[in-house]
């Protein structure tokens, strides 16, 4: 395979299932997508928002019903997988259990033909870079989970593939380990430098790892953006919901102002920033817990007024449950010495609250 | 339970005995010990050429029903298509059913067609069972094997054939072993289809037993005891070779491994 | 694969054809139909004595199978104890070996109790597979049954008797159903207990079926037809009825459910 | 059952296994806990820990191997569970598949030979706690998971249990999902006034729900204590890691002045508060990565230099890795406008440095 390449495009690339009573479904809707060297892309959304569909489709495991997939000028969605030359790390790391450590890793090399002699050092390479030296001849049942994970890794960049697909390759993993094994995957990423497309639910791993972010949803990309972007002006609602805007208040609009957006229902008064055209007189306003501050906002702006009913210590703050007195629920972080039943007052800055189109 | 277990074995034990015995009345144990019944019993029923034609029965059916039935637990295993659940029943049905009732139409067309008498009647007979006999075993196999080994196997390059020989094979190697074993104990015990089908030169071993019983007004009863001996040691040394490579419940369930509690 | 499904039907159709019609010799479709056969065949065989006393054996079979089976499946698959594999494989035993291996020792052992040749022995005789492939039938239908199930029905104030009426008896039925249709039917298939321990007063059908056979000679072979398909129609309507109850894919695994490519 | 108790006492309990080579170890090892009416009780460690064999003794679906349970004045350890009257949610959820959402719910109340007539209005008030009314004629199997979870417990309670139990309640709920029960749970909690044992691995779902934290580790009781006291003063280092601890160092002790020690090492001087008696001239520090700050300390104390080695942006902040010219690896939340390869200067406050025997 090329090593050399420039860039992996993604053409309209479509995927049918067939759904209850027979009826065909897009699992994937024309993703378009072009992939540069030296990129880690994450695909990000719920299980069946068709992630796993597109990695499988660019493995070539599932065959596309629509669009076309080109590694610079050839197009590679013809071939099977085996002639592609993608490296890939698999939710449970299908490791082959009957070979060893240092087998499985030169597994793709042997299909390649190269000679064993030729083979050696380039395994014992891969086994440096995932920090595996010394456990070549273990089966992969003797090793943990996280040894286990590594192989697969090493597996996957031992061809030097153009590009390597990862498919939740951390959801097996302890929380502890998934941190560890995320400053690995990246380090790795950057000392190989290919393509790198990771798949998973986690938008604290897709933050942590992506230069750029693909948030999906019933198969529909939702946007496109680096964790920056994704995190801070989500395209959509959705997209909002999923990044941790757990605030989302349905209020009518009172007053347009270029971007500034005031909005108004029972007792609360909000100005945020419009992120997307807006169609009738109702409209959403999305806010991070973390964004909202206990205490009065400059000159009384964006300020609510609410009863604490419920506390959830979380160490460094705490995360409240504040009812305004009309009975809209907030859900605020707030200082660890706020207790239950306090009448508080808390702000959002009209930058960090973000105006959708009500759904 | 205990009752049950020790039942069997009071029986195989004195079935044993009679087959060494001398003389056998009346006392707890007989008066002497031979091993004449067994020379006897090896003439009349001309054990030799039974037992080559046994032989050549046995492994003919356990090659056959591994080449149709290991491919068909994988496509069963593996593949979800229209029909599939139908195709299972259709296969599972000459397990279930008595091998009787479809043996007599079998026996019915193999004479028409020639064939029953030969000894590959009588293999063609018991292929039917055996086929399968080799899926039901095979598919717990084929399930335990992941199927994103063959997609890894194949996104690192292998072929389909190679997928097959580097991967699969190694994998299901003791599902096979025990897979032939298990289909050559059945096949060597299958009375029925090879009773129906077999001429006097394909007869095995278990119908010249039953034909031995039926006469046993005219030969000593110990002649054929020795006959049961022989057979029942045919078989119980192969089921415990497949009894080494296959665990039984495994057959029956996956065994979780709990931390067993002391009290 | 389809070759395999024709051929069985064509033998059935054989058969069919040949019970029910008048000559047939050399032509495609018999010159006519009668139930003639079926009226000497119920005479010959004196169905009617036979008949009942296949009943009666069955049902006391099914009875007392699902009295051992059900209680020991459910130890087996809920307790852990030093000696269960042992205890699994000599339940699974007589369901792997033949039964004419034990079949003659059991009836030398009958034969000395004086319960040969009476309804009796014949039901313990069948009794020694049938519970074995109760307990078998039953295991995964248990093994389905979240424990937490009934440790949440103990922890909410069922005693043990109270937690079996109201949890596993209604989670069970459909397995015990299963079971007992099952195992109606292969006891009326087994036919070399019956054959080894049954007198002339406690013959089976398919005893009488073997006897009918072996003397061919002396009668009509559409007689024995007819007679093969009384006997396939009884097995085949209690299967048929425990296939509506249990899928048989269940038994050899749970099917599990992925959306279907359409490509 | 008696529901004006005052408290459960565990003295000593223990429980053993049978372990690899028929050895019996400890599962649990005399634990020794009081909860008092009110209280919520966490049983926190990692799995294997021995907090849901504890939670099966407490419940009676296991033996005790020594030790004894008393609820007020009455020993129940040797009574079984349908005598002991607790309510139990269980990790699946346990629902009845066969019985309806007010069968199961009621199934409680008719063990104890409760009428039906009586019985309505009590399964009536569960599923309104739960907010489930109008689905009493549903299967469990036509409920989604959180409802499931629901119905779960309100079996639990509509049988006003002394005692509930919970065993990793929200495990099978994905991460939205479990942050809304949590809430649900604790209101529930409040409003019922008896007393809870949960069981969890997530120190969040501690933290956020308990009154006191129980952590475990093989078996034996590591700490017990307030979650503000668990989260910011761990007992040993094995709390302190099992809390998020994750930067731990061993250094040498160069002078301990009351509780004040001051450690050395390389290139790192580091003064923090001694929490456990030291032994040998050997010690561990343990700093939270959310409490290293970039910038230099008051008057230079506990400052440490190095270079970024990874970035890993969360959103609010970034997740550093910071390497000393010595090697040692540091965990630093700092600006998300740290960038790779930066030199930067982080310190810790002598306070949030805790120091553990070396291990």
């Amino acid at each position: 395979m090329k090593h050399d390449f420039k860039e992996l495009k993604l053409d309209r690339v479509t995927r049918q299932f067939a759904g209850a009573g027979g009826k065909a479904f897009n699992a994937l809707d024309e993703l378009t997508l072009t992939v540069k060297r030296g990129e880690f892309i994450c695909l990000l959304g719920p299980s069946g928002c068709g992630k796993s569909t597109a990695l499988n489709c660019i493995a070539g495991l599932m065959q596309l019903s629509g669009g076309s997939i080109w590694l610079d000028e050839q197009r590679i969605d013809t071939l099977p997988p085996e002639k592609r030359g993608f490296g890939m790390v698999f939710q449970n790391y299908a490791l082959f259990p009957h070979m060893t450590v240092a087998k499985n890793i030169g597994f793709g090399l042997k299909m390649r033909g190269v000679s064993p002699s030729a083979m050696t050092p380039r395994v014992a390479h891969a086994l440096k870079l995932v920090q595996l030296t010394g456990q070549e001849h273990k089966l992969p049942g003797q090793l943990s989970g996280g040894q286990q994970q590594r192989v697969a890794i090493a597996r996957a960049i031992v061809i030097e593939p153009p590009l390597i697909l990862m498919d939740e390759p951390l959801s097996n993993l302890d929380a502890k380990l998934r941190i560890e094994t995320r400053a690995e995957i990246r380090r790795i990423h950057r000392e190989l430098d290919r393509a790198t497309i990771y798949v998973t639910h986690d938008q604290d791993e897709a933050l942590s790892l992506a230069d750029r972010i693909v948030v999906m949803k019933d198969g529909v990309v939702q946007q496109i953006g680096t964790p920056a972007e994704v995190y801070a002006q989500p395209a959509n609602l959705h997209v909002a919901r999923f990044m941790g805007y757990r605030n989302v208040l349905e209020l009518d609009v009172a007053r347009e102002e270029g971007d500034r957006v005031a909005l108004r229902g029972g007792d609360i008064v909000i100005t945020g920033v419009r992120k997307q055209p807006l169609k009738g007189a109702r409209a959403a306003v999305a806010i991070r817990p973390e964004e909202i501050s206990v205490g009065e906002g400059p000159g009384g702006l964006n300020t609510i007024a609410g009863r604490v009913e419920n506390v959830e210590y979380s160490g460094r703050d705490s995360l409240l449950d504040v009812v305004t007195s009309s009975g809209t629920l907030l859900h605020v972080r707030g200082p660890v010495t706020t207790a239950l039943d306090d009448i508080v007052r808390v702000y959002v800055p009209v930058e960090r609250a973000l105006v959708y189109p009500a759904e | 339970m205990t009752l049950f277990v020790v039942n069997i074995g009071l029986m195989i034990g004195a079935v044993a005995t009679s087959s060494f015995a001398r003389r056998w009345l009346g006392t707890w144990l007989p008066e002497g010990w031979t091993t004449t019944w067994y020379t006897a019993a090896w003439k009349e029923f001309q054990l030799d050429s039974v037992l080559w034609v046994t032989v050549e029965v046995v492994f003919a059916v356990v090659f056959l029903a591994l080449l149709i039935g290991v491919p068909a637990a994988y496509t069963l295993a593996r593949r979800d298509f229209p029909g599939k659940r139908l195709l299972m029943l259709l296969f599972l049905l000459p397990l279930m059913v008595p091998p009787i009732t479809y043996g007599i139409p079998l026996a019915t067309v193999l004479y028409k067609v020639q064939l029953a008498g030969t000894i590959y009647g009588v293999i063609i007979a018991n292929l039917i069972p055996a086929a399968p006999f080799v899926i039901l075993v095979m598919t717990p196999f084929i399930e335990q094997i992941d199927p994103n080994l063959e997609s890894a196997a194949r996104v690192f390059g292998a072929s389909t054939s190679r997928m097959f020989w580097y991967i699969l094979v190694p994998l299901l190697g003791p599902g096979i072993l025990a897979a032939s074993l298990l289909v050559l104990v059945r096949t060597i015990a299958l009375f029925e289809l090879t009773f129906l089908t077999a001429g006097p030169d394909s007869q095995t071993l278990v119908v010249a037993l039953y034909y031995a019983v039926f006469a046993a007004g005219v030969r000593a009863p110990q002649s054929v005891d020795a006959m049961a001996m022989v057979y029942m040691a045919v078989t119980l040394v192969w089921l415990l070779i497949a009894l080494r490579f296959v665990n039984p419940t495994q057959l029956v369930s996956r065994v979780k491994e709990h931390p067993q509690p002391v009290v």
